[in-house]
């Protein structure tokens, strides 16, 4: 029995993929296994290519997720002509026999470039391009496990069974993938059934009838097959394990942090969030309100920022999230709130650009624009999350961070970790603090906002009671209009100066952590969900006597320069690399910026998958024998 | 003591052009404010940018002084998150109609109870006198290197069309006649347009106070009645409305066009899905307690329970 | 020979939902482009971002797949830089009244010769079923997690008060209907809006095809004749299209709402300006010769005279 | 007689200082002196306080502003409050006597802080405040030459004689002062007359009625004070001189480079280009049309990017000019137009930021956003000009580059140099070339918009006969979207390199120029507009046996790094700074983002007001002496 299993099930768009990967994942959480999960996606609803790379483990959460996978779940055959080359030899095959005789150039809904790179390949191999002379190929030369089952009859079955129209009876496929790889991997009845229930809650038809197929396919292939990957009982110890999405631990973080006003357009992948809170937008407790939150749909993201912005300065804890098309409408807004020092947070889910790039995968290529949108300089602090827990604790600091220091911040996230689902431990509420800053609720009278005296000055709101005024333009401490030189010089270097303070006060710690052992004296820097990538390549690389540590950047403006230096001034400069989802490094190229400090070596990817720890290792394993720059491009 | 309107001038000087129709308009304001009696700490003024965009600082109650075409949704998140507060915005013609069109019209969807005071100079002022939406085809005001070649939007029909409830022409001029507007538009509970036909001195050398006045007249005094009192008038009020937004320029009508009192606001809405939103809204909620969060622990399982997996028991 | 309607489609997959009321847009569009003989290379379609962004890709016409709601700008600097090119936009609901509504309106003002084709789903398809601005109130399609809380906007209304001079209603599955519409609506000379009903069959359960099916009927067949023949006729012939557009959902006119050929097109009154302006347009007009600008120093020295300053003699 | 002379001509905003200074700097031009001048004004119409600096001299164009000045030239009080005291002791005041009653506090339009702090300067030094208690002591204590001229007996004594309406009469103050500063600075009467007769081309009475009231106080001064400023005769030897603002000059570049589509929303300091170009859309040559420009005045600056776009994609050079808050709005466009490979040209006049800032006044504060704006990463050209010959020259050059390897191209301006009149001697067309890259006009059938084979793909545009397909989502060859990870690899890596490709063509002395002697050893490092300052500063340091050398980035990106390096590695690091406008040194930070040099002293002025020679030369001085940062303030 094996501690851990990587798998992908991949189907069609609006085939009823997510649902197989939701119903593995919960029963593998029933079980206590460690999860993590990756769902790549085309930017269309229904019909293109979508899979789910899922890893589990029984002896911890994993990080990260690797190739090659010893598992594939086909819902269609495209997903085993786009995946079948991932799978190790020896792996386990769970296709749909009843379409043996599609070929390779007969789905329209392949990418040509892909069709014409399995075309060559299969011709070399002497294959006709069907899925039968692939599997068989495969069966024949890899050891595979090839377990053909005929969807379409198992689903006419199930129609004639309960009386289903046919349409109906083949959203069942879903049911027919989670069976079999449910079985495969041993997991118990009762967690079957957990899962059915729990996702299906109140559905009773169909949860009998999912019951129903789920347990013909689950027999006919633990009796066919056996438990051919069986895990290992689990070691966790978690009496209750959550399962949740990058998008809805940062909502959820929200709602704790007393987020009271969100304002949305719609975009992918930051939409979810913003549909999870309103979900949840009516908190009662003993039967009466305690928390009600606005969140409202605008026409667009100027709209979005432009209310939160209006919403933060009555008092209420307001944000908007968003992904790069509307962060980039936003900016003049944001500039706005930096000069009237309006703790606004913004939510930035960084996916495929430029432009509409790749609008369903990932990215971390937004950072040097983060740091410097808008005209003009004002202060902003740049918060960015390694993995759901810290995204989670983020979401709540970033309104806290704002409220103390009065300026915007921006929570930067991407969509590996927006749509990455994964088994996390309950959070540490009792860690929670909710800081307000400066904040006057209650006040009279005509009032200075921007009162010169201290770096932050008092923020009286709106309905505070005060009178006060704020201006685009630069202001006198009134918030009236003022262009006067001196006033200007004051202002200004207050505002800046503000972002020292914040420098001196935010422990450094708390914006960078160092991952690693003392004698380690190779170093990997990054930022964001590469950080499960590099963590796991890390303890992968002992095992070659390579011995790493990384360097995660968590709060990125203020720069945690003096730590930073501190840490990496003990490496070899040759055996430092950065780590990062974009093309120009720019996180090299940032610090090289506040540090001067010059890191040589880079390790990227930016073909919107994510980065497998499996091809990080040999990634450092190549710079380390002396290349510059590795581009790393797995994944289909 | 009722308050007079002096009470609501600041001290800041008024920086417009001698003769500006906006002093008209703020004249007009200053009344309207008064004679409603409105708590300078619980009104909000939010402004563009251009001339009209200083409105704010002029004004003894909060004001926003937000950018260019976005004073709409400044406005809107102020007032959903406390909807105590008066809010209204003051803009320019380029402002609300031409950079912010868009808003303008979302504005309309959602009813939202915010009076929008249009001042309608027909040029952009502070940019010194360029078309605004508002100027016709073929005219050319002094600033302009070559006559305007694009048509005009008609404010009243896009705001009706658009769905606000309260649609009014005034002229700033006529201070007092625009008082009384102003004081409606406030007073109504939803999105409410005032058009304010504003001579701007230095640049619009057409539509100059002697064009207004030559050809501005009282359109109750043709007999209309603007009032919706049951949602089955509305489309013919609608349509008379439009009507009599779209007479050329040789007669221009002042006063309400359409009012709409039978339609639902977005706070209405709001409070329908949320019901202590009116009495806490979210400006108003108390969100920590000793600084820590009032989601504890239970409250945080109970909301999230379906996100929880119980976990089968070590066997 | 002619071309057929399968001579304008690329080779690309096209990924919308099965049953997608888009593959009857597209249809009628094949048959319009063929019946009018369009061009391939000297036809361009500009789109948004959504499922009806997607398009051009579909069109073996120039295709420039834009930004989410600037698809009217892009083929407005197409069609004033080249006004050879007969210029088509297609986008959603979401992208030209919600994000792009401000662009709409100033289309409207402009009278380009373009020709808009609107989506109309009543849903955002591509970001998952939310609620476009042409959803009406406190209706819930399937994605919504609770009923929609902002009004609809009247797209024909809008287009109306906005200034196009072309204003249609189609329906995504009267395919030939549509067809007919598109063909004039390209063939007008100005501004042209076809509002097309279009069921999204993944998320819209409410707008269905049943549900049209039950609802639509010619406008024309109500006896509405929508030309305008003469400038003065175009008041009543709007504020009537207005009331057409205004019915209440319970039936759906389809049709042409509004038809104004006798008001000038942008790009005459560019022409009025730059006599040269259709025969040599910006695209067309020779700029170098041999690598040097055509502005040669004697042309330069005339036309910026008002900058020299001849210098007195030194003594 | 003097070679050169630095004065201040003062009004209120409306009132005719424009007028005043064209006359002026006409006359000047005229008679073969070189003058620069800025103009310092509010965000206001009518009413407030606006000022014209300027230089003018006998032996060269003068490149830069420096203070004190020997003269000023007041139309109203809050001139000679605002202003006196920059004024060399010694020198003249022209003032109108006619309202030497009013005091400090009681002018609504001067800024609370300078009335604060004149308010208590004046009672320290037992003044009363008033006009007339300034200015009797200036002449009594500080040997000023206090020549009051009482306006208002002048205006009403010409309004009667010409039977003018007061109101109409009172625009002749502009013409009072001018003829008093003409008389101080012994301006032949043939200058004034040419002067008036161009300025007012066309306008006979207003001519005639100009001459009557200049011609009487330019003798009323001669005759009581002599030419008490006399500018020795010009050296200079131009038979003819452009008076031109920086805006003028663009526009004419843009003019001669080829631009055809134009789009603009008005907005300072930027829209007096459109205003220019429109004033000149219609060229025509021997009485036919030779060219013809669609200039559009947009409803936002959205669409004002987004149809130059559309029109770049014709072929046709298309460009569209902004500042800091329209161009927040245009990031997102910016970015389809370099994932679509458009040559765009984006004309950035730089303002006082952030948001509406200070929108009449200068900065250099937006070089960091303008590199990085919009989301995900893609080429792009930014070139920035040093002074009004450079800014033609870069006009034209921004649209070569920009076809060259198609990506779009920000020229960055700034308001000191727009607003900025100069005398300049006529540009050399025969050095300006049209180059169009790989531009195709005439073709047919589909075709690769997108092709791989080269780094800059054939540019087929829209109309050309060819069928060509566009997206902002990543695309294939033809310009169809593809999210295959192989195509988005290499299509990346294309687009990126082409920038490499531009750093290796583009020559390093285009990009940087050095201006020194071999024997410098302190280096000031600076772009865009501080050219002129820091020229003069060096010339100045001279004279302290300072020997300074400036380097001066042209086009920033690509960034000139191997040139910049070997320049700077001949330098003591602790005698190397930056000179910019803004506060964090913008240009010193990307210095280090891209070369690795670390430049630690910076010259910083963030006032809004331009850097004057006078202040920059002492400013070098405190670096020398150890201080690692200069924040300079001079100016009201
Ligand atoms: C994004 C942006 N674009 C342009 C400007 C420049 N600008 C300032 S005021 C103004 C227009 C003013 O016209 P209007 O809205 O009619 O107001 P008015 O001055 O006439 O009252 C513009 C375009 C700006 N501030 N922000
Ligand atoms: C600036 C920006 N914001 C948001 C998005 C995300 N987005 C993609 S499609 C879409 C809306 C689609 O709705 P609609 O315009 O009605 O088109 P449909 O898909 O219904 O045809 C949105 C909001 C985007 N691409 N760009
Ligand atoms: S420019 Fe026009 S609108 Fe602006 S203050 Fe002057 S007169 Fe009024
Ligand atoms: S989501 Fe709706 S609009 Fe989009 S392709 Fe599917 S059915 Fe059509
Ligand atoms: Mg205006
Ligand atoms: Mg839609």
């Amino acid at each position: 029995m094996r501690s851990e299993i990587c798998l992908i099930v991949g189907g069609s768009q609006g085939a009823g993929l997510e649902t197989t990967a939701q119903l593995l994942t919960t029963s593998l959480a029933r079980l206590r296994y460690g999860v993590i999960s990756d769902r790549e996606y085309f930017s269309n609803i229904v019909g293109r290519h979508s899979y789910i790379h899922l890893r589990a483990s029984s002896r911890e959460i994993p990080r990260s997720l690797k190739y090659p996978v010893q598992l594939i779940g086909a819902m269609d055959a495209e997903t085993v002509f786009t995946h079948f080359q991932d799978l190790k030899a020896g792996g386990i095959i769970v296709y749909d026999s009843s379409v043996e005789n599609k070929t390779v150039d007969g789905i329209p809904s392949m990418e040509r470039d892909l069709v014409n790179r399995l075309k060559r390949m299969f011709s070399e191999l002497g294959l006709d391009g069907s899925l039968k002379s692939l599997v068989n190929y495969l069966s024949r030369e890899k050891d595979m496990v090839a377990a053909g089952l005929n969807y379409a009859e198992l689903i006419t079955g199930l129609a004639s069974r309960v009386s289903l129209p046919a349409q109906q009876a083949s959203r069942y496929v879903s049911a027919i993938v989670y069976a079999a790889i449910a079985a495969f991997l041993g997991l118990s009845e009762s967690s079957i059934n957990y899962a059915l229930e729990s996702r299906f809650r109140g559905k009773d038809q169909i949860i009998s009838i999912n019951k129903l197929i789920v347990g013909e396919v689950y027999r006919l292939v633990r009796d066919k097959y056996g438990s051919l990957a069986a895990l290992a009982p689990s070691n966790l110890n978690h009496p209750e394990l959550m399962v949740v999405s990058g998008n809805d631990v940062v909502a959820m973080g929200k709602i704790v942090g007393g987020l009271r006003y969100q304002s949305y357009y719609p975009i992918t992948p930051a939409a979810d969030e913003s549909f999870f809170i309103e979900a949840n937008e009516r908190i009662t407790w003993d039967g009466s309100d305690i928390a009600s939150i606005v969140v409202l749909q605008t026409e667009d993201e100027i709209s979005a920022i432009s209310s939160a912005i209006g919403a933060a300065l009555t008092g209420a804890r307001a944000a908007t999230c968003t992904s790069g098309p509307g962060f980039s409408l936003m900016v003049e807004a944001l500039g706005w709130a930096g000069m009237n020092e309006v703790p606004v947070v913004i939510t930035y889910y960084q996916r495929g650009g430029p432009s509409t790039g790749q609008p369903t995968r990932g990215s971390q290529s937004d950072l040097l624009f983060a740091l410097h949108a808008s005209h003009g300089e004002f202060p902003r602090i740049v918060i960015s999350s390694g993995d759901h827990l810290e995204a989670f604790y983020d979401a709540i600091d970033a309104f806290n961070l704002a409220e103390r220091y009065q300026m915007p911040v921006i929570h930067l996230l991407d969509k590996f970790l927006a749509n990455s689902i994964v088994t996390m431990p309950s959070p540490r509420l009792d860690e929670v603090r909710i800081e307000r800053g400066g904040l006057i609720l209650e006040s009279s009278g005509e009032q200075r906002r921007f009162e010169l005296a201290d770096l932050v000055p008092p923020r009286y709101v709106l309905g505070s009671g005060a009178i006060t005024w704020h201006a685009g333009d630069e202001h006198d401490e009134w918030g009236h209009i003022d262009e006067d030189p001196e006033n200007r010089e004051r202002m200004y270097r207050r505002r800046m100066e503000k972002m020292t303070l914040a420098d001196q006060e935010i422990p450094d710690e708390r914006r960078l952590s160092y991952y690693g052992g003392d004698d380690a004296d190779v170093l990997l820097v990054g930022w964001g969900s590469v950080k499960g990538a590099v963590l796991d390549a890390i303890e992968e690389l002992e095992k070659y006597g390579i011995k790493a540590a990384y360097t995660h950047l968590r709060i990125i403006s203020p720069f945690p320069s003096r730590l930073f230096r501190r840490i990496i001034e003990k490496f070899d400069s040759g055996r430092v690399m950065v780590v990062e989802h974009n093309y120009m490094a720019q996180l090299g190229l940032l610090i090289r910026m506040i540090t001067g400090v010059n890191i040589g070596h880079s390790i990227v990817k930016y073909t919107g998958r994510p980065i497998y720890s499996s091809e990080l290792v040999s990634g450092v394993k190549r710079i380390l024998s002396g290349e510059r720059r590795v581009v790393l491009t797995h994944g289909p | 003591m009722a308050p007079s309107p002096a009470d609501y001038k600041t001290g800041v000087w008024v920086d417009w052009c001698p003769g500006c129709g906006n002093f008209g308009i703020l004249a007009a304001m200053y009344k309207a404010l008064a004679e409603l009696q409105l708590k300078p700490e619980k009104t909000v003024i939010v402004s563009g940018i251009g001339c009209s965009g200083k409105t704010p600082h002029f004004i003894r109650v909060n004001g926003v002084h937000a950018i260019h075409g976005r004073a709409i949704p400044f406005a809107m998140g102020i007032k959903l998150a406390n909807p105590d507060l008066t809010v209204i915005v003051n803009g320019g013609d380029g402002d609300l109609l031409g950079i912010g069109a868009g808003h303008l019209v979302a504005l309309g969807r959602r009813n939202l109870d915010i009076t929008v005071i249009l001042h309608d100079n027909r040029v952009y002022g502070l940019t010194k006198g360029q078309a605004s939406p508002t100027l016709e085809k073929n005219l050319r005001p002094k600033a302009l290197p070559k006559p305007n070649i694009q048509d005009a939007v008609n404010p009243i029909a896009l705001a009706l069309t658009s769905g606000f409830t309260f649609v009014a022409r005034g002229y700033a001029m006529m201070s007092d006649h625009l008082k009384e507007l102003i004081k409606m538009a406030i007073s109504h509970r939803g999105a409410a347009l005032v058009d304010v036909l504003q001579p701007c001195i230095t640049y619009n050398d057409i539509h100059t106070a002697e064009y207004y006045r030559e050809r501005v007249y009282r359109i109750e005094e043709d007999g209309w009645d603007p009032l919706v009192r049951d949602p089955m008038e509305r489309r013919e009020k609608m349509l008379e409305a439009l009507r009599r937004s779209m007479e050329d320029d040789a007669r221009i009508p002042i006063g309400i066009f359409y009012r709409d009192p039978t339609r639902d606001t977005l706070e209405d809405r709001i409070a329908g899905r949320l019901p202590s939103y009116l009495a806490r809204p979210p400006a108003l909620q108390k969100i920590e307690d000793n600084g820590r969060s009032i989601i504890t622990w239970d409250i945080f399982r109970k909301i999230f329970a379906p996100q929880f997996v119980e976990t089968e028991k070590v066997p």
